[in-house]
């Protein structure tokens, strides 16, 4: 079990850093409430509504674009961690994916894709 | 206890997610979106059996596999998301029911 | 050099697809009706004529080129590989030109009979307003014979074989608006169609014994295990018979339909409906001429199965005198060759027969000369005689066609065998092979042969006479018209006319074993070509004497005294209806196969046919669509069900695997 | 490091998918791309014909990702002479609709590259990747016509049962690695190669990976998606999915099982008989009834691919052979069945069964090129499917698997009698009231490459009905390479 030990102490860290973060607003700050301040944060819809209206399609643009994307973090991590021992193949190959990468943005970007309207 | 936990379990954890998202499409009569997630939780009982047979063998081939396999699984849903929408433009709705035109 | 082979059988190939692209050719204002106009298809007809005669020439010239390099120049049997065509494992078939001097001596044959044939149609068919189609299937013909005497193998041999059949069909049905010739040309296809399946049930025999087709490959395990192929014996009916006998057997039966000998002959004369360089060309000089090549190529088996040589030698003689005493009574002239010409390939065979190879195409190279200018000459004369064939309504036509007269004169001496015209080199050697055959078995044959030699001067001179002297006994106002033919129709016979002369003395060498260099094969046990040159001078010169006492009867009674012969026709009743009747082998057959046939097929038709097998087939049908309609309702559209289908397949299959795998 | 020159065509397809995909993005017109589309692929068979390269490629341990054996370069040869036709169909098809996008060859060009590393896989992983880049860009093209609601119901089954299909695969290659701890054939092989029956685990991880390849060679009966798939789809993408995919799984099917399943012959060979068997009925059985001429050809795919599992069945080199060179003849027929079917179509000619009367009076060269095409594939010789058929029933007989062969005969006999009906209703039937007047005159001069592509196809199915070894004479020694 001695080897959890450092598992405990970020636990007990985290709840300490969280407790702080609610408590000491709450000790300093003033409260000016309004209407906006206090509805719950919904980006672009109304916060008490039917949950059965359908959302708008350009979400699901921004979804579908961000989730290629996103991805691509889960291998960079790794490389970054391993990358002296790639050497120079690690290197252009990761460079060689990312540069695919660009090219799906540039497309998308030429394409009017990251528009809104 | 803990300890106890061998890769039959483990695969037995993945088989049942695979029952789960086999059962869902197939009696989901409604919306394609469940589909898609049910298409992702048999991706993922896939990777749980390569990352749990990777890490009882000490082989790192099954994480590379699974590092993949994200990867295609992210690239599919933005593709079927895109088939989704498009679906949704032609008929006003993502019923899988209403997908009966061709038929026969 | 090595490619010249090839080169010459393909030019025929070109030439043929050169005259077929004049098809293509914009016509212009569509044509609103069908019929033809002379002058409408002109350019494109001379563009075919030029393409596929000139082609066939350049053909003949590359192929007197092979021969002579082969013969004089001293040259060896060539290879030449093309194509594999067919690669399944262990059998190949490989398409290639196989030049010794059997094939080169056939290409020799046909190139030459086909251009002289080629350049004869240019007059022959001007008035035809669709000779472009004739001459493209005279030139496809002649390639197809070109594949089947260059074969290296049986496969590429039967397509040039077959090939030859439809060219030749094609060709007798020609004027496709005669009954007639519409009945001949299905006659001629169904009778050698009856011949070629014996002949692939052969091959399928041997392709079975050697495992491959090719004649190298054939001819290499004849060699080298003698003894046990010639032991082997296949089950038939509960007896086990000969393998390499019966194979030997139904190819000689495939080789009877082509070159017509008795039994599957009856085709051959009314092919005769086809336009006459046709009979020239496949009817009498190539054609038909195709078994016995196939018989001499295939020699090494043959030398083995003795007891086939001997069926093949009687079949032989009596084809030979069968068609000789039916050429007597005929009066179409064209019918008359065309029995001479069966009554020939009957000699051939019968030298064959008597292991004689060597003999049988010596005579089939000078037949070739004579009986293809016998047909042109009697060419010249329908032509000259506004399409009169009937020699009873001729006479007198020398002053007229003094040419023609001379040429048919020349090619008659030489099927009558007189020296030193082609014929009776090669006769000669053939019916003294048959007497001095070892053990004296063929000594009857020589004497059917001696007979029959006698019988061929007979009717040979019987048109000549009938036809050339005497008084007219035919329609005035057509002898008004008659005239000598153009040189584009004489032109052609001449060389015909010089071979007739003077092949028998340039090649007579061609009648010993040694000028083939290992083509033909002669086992030593029954070498009756060698033993012919001590043929007793009795036997060597009792056919000279009959044949020139044949013409001497022939002058007698059909240019001196021409009311003797209806005179001995009553007397001898009997005898001349068969001859006239062609021994009734047309009816009999017509009563043994055509009609029982008929009468089964119309009783099947109607009660097997309609009743069992259709109710059975429409049957099936129905439900299979209905099955069908049944699959169809299971494709639902609705993805959900297709997932469960290919879940539940998983499911039992996966049960399967399991049960498998673990019980 | 790996010798990149083996990968040189792979590598070249994706980047010129992407400087393609670039070159429209910038204002290219799809026309030029796909000039540039067609002049890639061409100029790439260049080095895979005169230098083809064998050889491993990123070797690991006892295997390797890659391999390239003579299989797999015919085979790819093959692919590549297939997409050019193909690749020539869209812009006919879609000019016309005003959807011609220069999106469509990238997926094209990417589809291929898909399908080049799926034939020279030799680990799960790069034939998952394999697998998954050929489907995608198919997935997209599906669902190319934007507007037409049938065109993305298509995509969306294809996709939903496809998804399911390389879930599948997952689950299994997972199970598979489970139980051996590879992932690469090779070491599989060895495994696999102590004899006796494989281990419960291994077994079924095995059969899920071998379900996701016969899913995509839609064998009955993971079928059920090719006839709604093939109707909806863009007519040039249903023939790109008819010819192309197919030939890639089947070479990845018959290196699997002559690779590491090579022990296991006696478990795979009678149940891929029973599936070749259920193919070939299901598949023309349903045909006969059915009316879009598209879904027709959808369901003679499925009966086909039943042929061409007999060739598999057989199990040795003159049967992969034959596969080889039935999917060949195949592919180029669908393709110039397809460029008929666009021209029709183009001309407003209705595309079904009963559409097509009169057709021979109408258009004689459409009607003549369709009947060559439907008697090569009815298999009526001298046409190329005569010859294809052959190919792969002779080796089944020898491989004492007479009874399929008898049942593959009967299917071929209903298969003919569908392609016969088509036959008989151009030339024989009355055209209803409304098609003739629907249909668009006869225009003077055609200038789309349709009936070339047409033409070509029917040109090679009569060389190779009459000189079959011009074809076979390749497939033979590759399939003989495998052993």
């Amino acid at each position: 079990m001695v080897s959890y030990f450092p598992v405990l102490v970020f636990a007990a860290l985290a709840v300490g850093i969280a407790v702080a973060m609610l408590v000491g607003p709450w000790l300093l700050a003033t409260f000016k409430r309004d209407k906006v301040k206090t509805s719950a944060y919904e980006c672009g819809f109304e916060a008490f509504d039917t949950a059965r209206r359908t959302f708008d399609v350009r979400f699901y643009l921004v979804a579908i674009l961000f989730i290629v994307f996103d991805l691509e973090v889960a291998f960079l991590f790794p490389w970054a961690m391993a990358l002296e021992q790639f050497g120079w193949v690690g290197f252009v190959s990761m460079m060689v994916f990312l540069g695919v990468l660009t090219i799906g943005f540039v497309y998308e970007w030429k394409k009017g894709a990251l528009e809104w309207e | 206890m803990f300890y106890s936990i061998t890769l039959t379990h483990i695969l037995t954890l993945s088989s049942v997610l695979l029952v789960l998202g086999l059962v869902g499409i197939v009696l989901n009569r409604r919306n394609i979106i469940a589909i898609l997630m049910c298409l992702e939780l048999i991706l993922l009982s896939a990777n749980i059996n390569l990352v749990a047979t990777s890490h009882f063998r000490a082989d790192l081939a099954g994480h590379i596999f699974t590092f993949f396999i994200l990867t295609v699984a992210a690239a599919e849903l933005a593709i079927g998301l895109a088939i989704v929408t498009l679906f949704f433009r032609n008929r006003g709705d993502i019923e899988i029911d209403s997908a009966d035109r061709m038929r026969g | 050099m090595t490619h010249l082979p090839t080169i010459l059988i393909l030019l025929p190939l070109l030439g043929a697809l050169a005259g077929a692209l004049t098809y293509l050719w914009p016509t212009g204002a569509k044509r609103r009706s069908n019929i033809r106009t002379l002058e409408h298809s002109n350019i494109r007809d001379t563009i075919a004529m030029a393409t596929t005669t000139g082609s066939v020439v350049l053909a003949a010239v590359l192929a007197w080129t092979v021969f002579l390099s082969l013969w004089l120049g001293g040259g060896a049997a060539s290879h030449v590989d093309w194509f594999t065509w067919l690669n399944a494992g262990p059998w190949q078939v490989t398409f290639g030109a196989l030049t010794d001097k059997l094939s080169a001596t056939m290409y020799v044959v046909v190139a030459t009979v086909s251009a002289c044939v080629h350049v004869y149609s240019i007059g022959y068919m001007h008035e035809d307003a669709s000779r472009r189609r004739f001459f493209i299937y005279l030139s496809a013909f002649t390639f197809a014979m070109l594949m089947l005497v260059s074969a290296p193998n049986l496969v590429q041999m039967f397509l040039g074989w077959e090939g030859v059949g439809v060219c030749s069909y094609l060709l007798i049905g020609f004027w496709h608006h005669k009954e007639s010739a519409n009945a001949a040309a299905m006659k001629a296809f169904i009778v050698n169609r009856v011949a070629d399946a014996a002949m692939l049930v052969g091959l399928f025999l041997l392709l079975q014994t050697f495992g491959s087709l090719t004649y190298g490959d054939i001819f290499g395990q004849l060699g080298a295990n003698t003894a046990a192929l010639m032991n082997a014996v296949t089950p038939l009916f509960g007896y086990e018979v000969s393998t390499l006998s019966l194979a030997a057997l139904l190819i000689f039966v495939g080789a009877m339909g082509k070159s017509a000998q008795f039994g599957l002959h009856t085709w051959l004369p009314d092919a005769m409906e086809g336009p006459t360089p046709v009979s020239a060309l496949i009817h009498a000089a190539t054609m038909v001429t195709a078994g016995v090549f196939l018989l001499c190529r295939l020699s090494p088996l043959y030398e083995l199965t003795p007891d086939v040589l001997h069926i093949v030698a009687y079949v032989g003689a009596l084809t030979a005198i069968f068609a000789a005493t039916v050429g007597l009574t005929q009066t179409d002239i064209k019918r008359v060759i065309a029995y001479s010409t069966c009554s020939q390939l009957g000699y051939m065979f019968f030298a064959i027969g008597v292991s004689a190879y060597p003999a049988a195409m010596f005579h089939l190279t000078t037949h070739a000369f004579f009986k293809a200018l016998l047909f042109l000459g009697a060419g010249s004369v329908i032509h000259a005689m506004h399409h009169e064939q009937n020699i009873f309504r001729m006479g007198g036509l020398k002053t007229v066609l003094p040419i023609t007269y001379v040429c048919m004169w020349l090619g008659s001496l030489a099927l009558a065998g007189i020296p030193p015209f082609a014929g009776f080199f090669s006769k000669d050697l053939i019916l003294e092979s048959a007497f001095m055959a070892p053990g004296g078995w063929a000594q009857p044959v020589y004497y059917v042969g001696a007979l029959a030699a006698m019988l061929t001067a007979i009717y040979g001179f019987r048109i000549v006479f009938m036809a050339f002297e005497g008084a007219f006994m035919g329609d005035e106002k057509v002898r008004s018209h008659a005239h000598e033919s153009p040189w584009v129709i004489l032109g052609p016979m001449m060389p015909l006319a010089a071979g007739a002369v003077l092949a028998g003395l340039l090649l007579s060498p061609m009648g010993t074993l040694e000028w083939w260099q290992g083509a033909i094969v002669i086992s030593h046990h029954h070498d009756a070509l060698h033993a012919a040159h001590h043929t007793p001078a009795y036997a060597k010169y009792a056919p000279l004497l009959l044949a020139i006492c044949g013409i001497a009867a022939a002058w007698y009674l059909f240019a001196e005294y021409r009311n003797i012969p209806r005179k001995l026709a009553s007397v001898l009743a009997i005898p001349y209806a068969i001859s006239l009747n062609k021994w009734y082998v047309d009816e009999l057959y017509d009563l043994a196969v055509v009609r029982p046939t008929r009468v089964l097929a119309g009783w099947l038709y109607r009660f097997v046919d309609q009743e069992g097998i259709d109710g059975l087939v429409n049957g099936a049908a129905d439900a299979t669509k209905q099955a069908g309609q049944a699959l169809r309702q299971t494709q639902t559209g609705h993805v959900a069900h297709y997932a469960f289908a290919m879940v539940m397949a998983l499911v039992v299959g996966l049960g399967l695997l399991l049960w498998r795998v673990m019980g | 490091m790996t010798d990149l020159t083996l990968l040189f065509p792979t590598i070249f397809l994706a980047v010129w998918a992407l400087v393609l995909l670039m070159y429209g993005a910038f204002g290219g017109s799809a026309r030029t791309t796909a000039a540039f589309a067609c002049f890639g692929l061409a100029m790439l068979l260049v080095p895979m014909l005169t230098k083809p390269a064998m050889g491993s490629a990123f070797v690991l341990g006892q295997g390797a990702l890659l391999g390239f054996s003579p299989f797999t370069q015919l085979a790819q040869v093959l692919l590549l002479v297939l997409a050019i036709p193909v690749a020539l169909l869209a812009e006919p098809f879609f000019e016309g609709r005003k959807a011609h996008r220069a999106e469509i060859y990238t997926l094209m060009l990417l589809s291929l590259c898909g399908m080049f590393i799926l034939t020279a896989a030799q680990d799960f992983l790069p034939m998952y990747m394999g697998l998954e880049l050929m489907s995608f860009p198919l997935y997209i093209m599906a669902a190319m016509l934007r507007d037409r609601a049938e065109s993305s119901e298509a995509a969306l089954k294809y996709f939903v049962l496809g998804g399911l299909a390389s879930g599948l695969l997952l689950f299994g290659v997972g199970l598979v690695y489970a139980a051996t701890g590879t992932t690469q054939f090779a070491s599989l092989m060895v495994a696999l190669g102590q004899g006796g029956m494989p281990w419960p685990l291994l077994s079924v991880g095995l059969a899920l990976t071998v379900l996701a390849v016969l899913f995509k060679l839609s064998v009955v009966p993971f079928h059920m998606w090719t006839p709604d798939v093939y109707q909806g789809a863009p007519t040039p993408v249903t023939a790109f999915m008819a010819a192309l995919p197919k030939l890639a799984a089947i070479v990845l099917l018959v290196r699997l099982l002559e690779g590491p399943l090579s022990g296991l012959q006696e478990l795979w060979q009678p149940a891929l008989a029973v599936l070749a068997a259920a193919s070939m009925v299901v598949g023309s059985v349903v045909a006969i009834r059915q009316t879009d001429v598209k879904r027709l050809l959808a369901w003679s795919t499925i009966a086909n691919v039943g042929f061409v599992l007999c060739g598999v069945v057989a199990a040795s080199p003159q049967g992969h052979g034959g596969v080889l060179f039935y999917l060949a003849v195949y592919g180029l027929t669908m393709v110039g069945l397809f460029a008929v079917l666009i021209e029709l179509e183009n001309l407003q000619e209705p595309v079904t069964v009963h559409g097509l009367a009169g057709l021979a009076r109408r258009r004689p060269w459409l009607a003549t090129m369709l009947l060559m095409l439907l008697f090569s594939m009815a298999g009526v010789p001298p046409f190329a499917g005569f010859m294809a058929k052959l190919n792969v029933f002779a080796p089944l007989v020898a491989a004492g698997y007479t009874w399929l062969a008898v049942v593959g005969v009967m299917a071929s006999v209903v298969a003919a009698f569908y392609s016969l009906w088509l036959v008989k209703t151009m030339y024989f039937d009355v055209p209803s009231a409304e098609v003739a007047v629907v249909a668009k005159p006869v225009q003077s001069a055609q200038q789309s490459p349709l009936m070339l592509v047409a033409l070509a196809a029917v040109a090679v199915v009569l060389v190779l009905g009459v000189l079959p070894g011009l074809l076979s004479n390749l497939t033979l020694p590759a399939a003989t390479a495998l052993f």
